[in-house]
């Protein structure tokens, strides 16, 4: 349930809502499990055309917003997306966007942006690394700088979800000045992307192995050195998308599994007595209504970026976490054993929730984060 | 005007911006700061003198809100309110932030007794009520569970029994809080034993401190004597001071009950705004905590921080969340219920989290350890 | 004779230590090792060739069993048993660690439908069907529950229609673990619509690879086809194969059912000694995860480790108390429920420690990680 | 519930429970609240009697069993002791009796260890320390050789449970050559005792400070530098009997409340269906069998020194300083508002199981020291 939505947001919402069930219904989805791209490309250019990836684009850039926040406005498709468990390259290309809008080159704009805006470029974010460095915010992928301004980049990232679809990497390395994020073509010599497996079935994730990749000064987006604070602002953003995309899944979950239950009930075969029902369900809708409240606040303290902002994604990343898949077990143990068959459409959205409580970090790593951050306040104050 | 405005009621209501420029003014000028260490929730360590002092400054902070004009915000002029809308409430909830105001009086004088009075009493029983409440000079309490009762409040016990234009009543009540400092009691009776239960008791104000009435205090284990029992014997109360109609207390009795369950979304009550409109936010008790036990160094106990901390923020949004879901008609009142599921949830788990960081202090402890020891008591009644 | 025995029943029985003795040499003499990473609970990556061809490997242990002597140690003799204790069988639980058993064939072939068909068979059908069960040549499933039915086994509505000396079915059964590669099943089916629930079923024998019973094959989330269903229609089956009198299935079914709830703590099936009795104690899986991730260092990481391990002490522990206290009547035969309800509480929790611990690569992997990623499969069925 | 005891053994509780019964029922727990020790002399000294300090002592030593194992008998006794919240240092005096056994030389085994035997000796286990050395094991008090064999402490010691109470501590501290335990009189030039504040109705803790206490080498128990092994031994002794007692005070805390639900079920006034009822106690019974179990197997684990002894009693730690907590707070719970009376006698079982689950080690100690007892192990077989 949406709270307070303007009429324009309303009509934005369901055309998007009406594209995706006519485009990617749930059968689509099972029938696209050993597709090795998951979506195509047609159906996410037009899904840039009703506005997908132009929310957290500046006007200016040729984005814009329907409410005045864009972020905002985005949080609402993703919420649609959980809720269609919709295929589709969401966070990763926003993320690389709004990077560009935010920090990117004339000629970055002119042609990454332009392309994403309109659909015809994917763009992949790749900031995680493999283990042993696969702790939140943890990069070691190396850029040497190779003299005029240019840097040879060498490493490896993963996951980096789209990163088998993508024509564009955003790629997080540490030079001598810091860390810097770089914009590097899929296609460019030494780079090497591979397929991982993954529990979703129409979202893909790659390795991107960069061996010596030869770029040029113009492929550094915003400040060398920058990117630590720049790619704290990315991650915000990618979690609060996040969040609204689990509480949609979790909603459509727990929509279904309340029908189904009731419908059992009325018809003589529960699975539980009314009263238990009750009580489960009572329990499932506080966690939805918790979960998609602290996703609203991550998403309004990040549009607005407030000083409460990095604080209150770890929060909503660290609760959905936790209570994301915990409902949807209960929603699949509900059915009983109709739901865990492949056939079933439950697990589609269990996998989304499942996986995105893995991406850009684990509930752990965001507590601990969380305590970090009032650490670093109470130091600021003394 | 805003956009939120419009969904006031007509007439000429204060503008919100211009109610809040008003305010933050007045605030200044004339309420104390918040004291630096808000005791939340820990009254059982107070004396006796103590808490008569506090319950006495209550009611002073009421009546310095009453006297400037923000004394119940959305309770109705012609009984001593502001008679302004929820964003106005909303916005003193924002605005309240950093000072001292009369957190004690909310719960249960504002809600559910003053509620349950405003939506159920005579234009009468208001006016010899209301205003007194809003000028702190009457704190009430509930007379509603019963000692044999359980949850099952519609089995009162307590009975009322006509004599003409009086009543008596006769009975027991327990776990009012407060009690012996406070000055009314909201009471549900059985005036009718011929009839389902449901269907015959009946709902009467009762002045706390009479004859007939003896307040006991109970003990609770933590050494809290903040509850209390009350033996009712033959207290004559005249029938003006029955609220609704005879036999007909499971009508206000069912009302009294949700908006019990509301009080973390209501707009009869104060609560200061949570951090997404304080500015500066504030430190958590679980740093605190971990660093009094010299733990901070301990990825354990850091991830017990921020999940305390994180627990905090969530139910702060959803409090907020399911109260503008009620208040825009977006969910039904069955939504209050939500809200206590999940402020049992997490107030469960908080509990723990908090016993966890006072490690082994937690459970004996010297005079410098005195904050984990008050952890471990706190523990004890984690379900009170 | 230790004090145990005392407990036995009268006769001849041999002594538990001189059958520890002969025991141990017959194992080291005629059993395979148990291989060292044995499949636990992941049949569903094996496959079908795979899974068919360890499908003949369990017969062959059995039949290795049965010739030695060794097969259904307190199953009567008359039915190819060895017709020894409780005590026996747990000297044979100890002394098989370390070899390679049946493992399959002890649910649900054993328990519960060779302990149905002990309790509720005919001497003609136990002598039919026990040898040939302790020679693997007949693996048994359970046709319970129903497509419409949820838990509620009561509501059956596959039906059987007497015809003469016949029987004929219809209807479908479904969650038969393996129905694919199975020979009989027991089935609960109506045959009565005329009386309550309860009160009209009766309990068939019913081959599985015959004419007019289609076994499919579900496919689960994470890709298994372990579970099946069954599509019955106009199988004939004579009078001779029903179990218990016509009607009465409910009897049969309580029983049955306990019995299904009984497997943990069972003597009639045998389950390698936990922990306590094992003299080298194993590695944990749970150790192994976390060295795989990279995360031995992290403390958080430890205290799950740790956790996990505790459980599945605590797991062991209590199912062998349990046993042991129903066994000797110190506990109702209510108590295997609690064995259920720990059970399901424990493998939930260590189901998501073991999905923690798979960090990152729980969720996409790549070749090398192919552990995390099965525990990331593994948690999607966690309820399972 | 307790499996096949002996009639000797049936003897023995019977024995116990009829003489706590009669000595410290529950409502004089309630009395000696502000009792600074919490029971009375003649009250221990006629336990002892009853054989509540002889059961870790060997037979040459004036000690020994009922059954054979006199760790089993004691943890008959602990868990009696758990289900009257019985006051006593049963734990602490046992501990320091076992170490004088096995490891004391022959004038302190005339001396104290007679005297706990008799009862007229109280004795105090003093091995934890305070923040930031309050970890399992953590050991700093220092022994400093004073020439002679002898040592001259200076540290802190706290929570010592019964430390107001006893005539005599053991001791840990660290010399020059390793970890070593010391006997260390209560009047003891140096040794101030000043008593704690705890949850615990019936037991007291005290802080112990010891200020340049100067001991002869007679003071030494064991070998010099012998403690670490010795006192993982103790240590395991300790969990072993605490694990008993909680899982006592789970049952008597189980017994009342399904006594009292049942009751107020039958008369009318259930604060909770039959089903849910049952549920609830279903999962509290199957918590109390699992906690009984893993107890009983840490007792004989530890009883016979098998290899899994260690790993088991932090399993039986970890395993009820959750569930234990976890079960008496729900049987409060079921008793609505009178259940967190003062009045009320759970709360005595809830304090006991409470306080239980913060002595010798928290459960994240336990945990990590199960993982560490893994990795060992695993190393020693490489």
């Amino acid at each position: 349930m949406e709270l307070q939505l303007t009429s324009d947001q309303e009509f934005f919402v369901e055309t998007t809502r009406k594209y995706l069930e006519d485009k990617v219904p749930v059968q689509s989805l099972r029938e696209k499990r050993d597709d090795p791209d998951g979506f195509d490309r047609p159906y996410w250019s037009q899904g840039a055309e009703l506005g997908w990836t132009s929310l957290l684009v500046s006007e200016d850039d040729g984005g814009g917003s329907i409410s005045g926040s864009g972020l905002a406005d985005l949080a609402l498709v993703a919420f649609e997306f959980g809720r269609h468990a919709a295929p589709g390259p969401l966070i990763p290309t926003n993320v690389v966007a709004a990077a560009l809008s935010m920090w990117g080159s004339d000629e970055q704009k002119a042609k990454e942006l332009q392309g994403i805006l309109t659909g015809e470029v994917v763009a992949a974010w790749a900031l995680d690394e493999p283990r042993p460095h696969d702790r939140l915010g943890d990069v070691t992928l190396a850029a040497e700088p190779t003299g005029g301004g240019g840097f040879r980049l060498t490493g490896v990232k993963e996951p980096v979800e789209a990163g088998g679809q993508s024509d564009v990497f955003l790629v997080a390395a540490r030079t001598p000045d810091g860390l810097t994020n770089f914009l590097v073509a899929a296609d460019a010599p030494g780079v090497t992307v591979t397929p991982m497996h993954g529990l979703d079935l129409s979202r893909r994730f790659a390795q991107v192995a960069l061996d010596g990749v030869e770029l040029a000064a113009s492929a550094v987006v915003g400040q060398v050195g920058a990117a630590e604070a720049d790619n704290e602002r990315l991650l915000q953003l990618a979690l609060a998308i996040q969040a609204e995309e689990v509480v949609g899944a979790m909603d459509r979950c727990l929509e279904i599994t309340i029908e189904w239950s009731f419908n059992r009930y009325s018809f003589g075969r529960p699975l539980a007595s009314y009263q238990e029902l009750k009580h489960r369900f009572a329990d499932m809708k506080a966690w939805l209504e918790a979960g998609h409240a602290i996703a609203d606040s991550a998403v309004a303290n990040v549009a607005e970026q407030t000083p409460v902002a990095a604080e209150t994604v770890s929060a909503a990343k660290s609760f959905l976490g936790v209570y994301g898949p915990e409902l949807a077990h209960d929603c699949v143990q509900m059915h009983g054993g109709i739901g865990v068959t492949f056939d079933h459409d439950l697990h589609l959205y269990l996998r989304r929730i499942v996986i995105d409580a893995r991406l850009y970090g684990s509930v752990a790593d965001h507590r601990q984060r969380i305590t970090s951050i009032l650490e670093n306040r109470e130091t600021a104050r003394v | 005007m805003s956009e939120a405005a419009v969904t006031t009621t007509e007439g000429d209501v204060e503008d919100v911006d211009s109610f809040r420029t008003r305010l933050r003014s007045w605030l200044a000028d004339n309420m104390p700061p918040a004291p630096a260490n808000a005791r939340i929730g820990v009254r059982g360590d107070m004396s006796d003198e103590e808490e008569l002092a506090d319950v006495a400054h209550t009611r002073d902070l009421q009546r310095r809100l009453f006297d400037g004009g923000f004394a119940g915000i959305i309770f109705p002029k012609e009984y001593g309110g502001a008679g302004l809308t929820n964003e106005h409430q909303q916005v003193f909830n924002e605005e309240i932030v950093g000072y001292d105001y009369p957190s004690r009086i909310q719960v249960p004088t504002f809600q559910p007794c003053a509620t349950v009075l405003l939506e159920f009493g005579t234009h009468e029983q208001k006016l010899a009520h209301i205003p007194a409440i809003l000028k702190g000079q009457e704190i009430w309490m509930q007379f509603l569970s019963e000692p044999s009762g359980g949850s099952d409040v519609a089995g009162a016990q307590t009975t009322a029994v006509r004599d003409g234009e009086e009543w008596v009543l006769n009975g027991s009540k327990i776990w009012t809080t407060g009690a012996w400092w406070s000055d009314w009691g909201l009471c549900l009776a059985r005036t009718n034993w011929e009839v389902p239960k449901h269907r015959g008791l009946s709902v009467f104000m009762l002045k706390i401190h009479q004859p007939g009435i003896e307040v006991h205090r109970i003990e609770m284990l933590n050494g809290s004597k903040e509850f209390c029992q009350e033996f009712i014997t033959d207290v004559r109360i005249p029938d003006r001071d029955r609220i609704g109609a005879v036999d007909d207390g499971w009508t206000v009795g069912t009302r009294w009950m949700f908006f019990e369950k509301s009080f973390g979304i209501s707009y009869h009550t104060t609560r200061p705004a949570g951090p997404r409109a304080n500015a500066t936010p504030g430190t958590s008790p679980y740093l605190r905590a971990a660093q009094r036990a010299g733990r901070l160094d301990d990825p354990v106990t850091r991830d017990l921080v921020g999940e305390g901390h994180a627990l905090g923020l969530v139910s702060a949004a959803a409090n907020a969340r399911i109260g503008k879901a009620i208040a825009t008609g977006k969910m039904s009142s069955q939504g209050a219920g939500l809200s206590k599921v999940l402020g049992g949830t997490i107030s469960l788990r908080l509990a723990n989290i908090s016993w966890e960081l006072a490690g082994a202090a937690g459970a004996a402890w010297t005079d410098d350890d005195a904050a984990q020891g008050s952890q471990g008591v706190a523990f004890l009644t984690r379900q009170a």
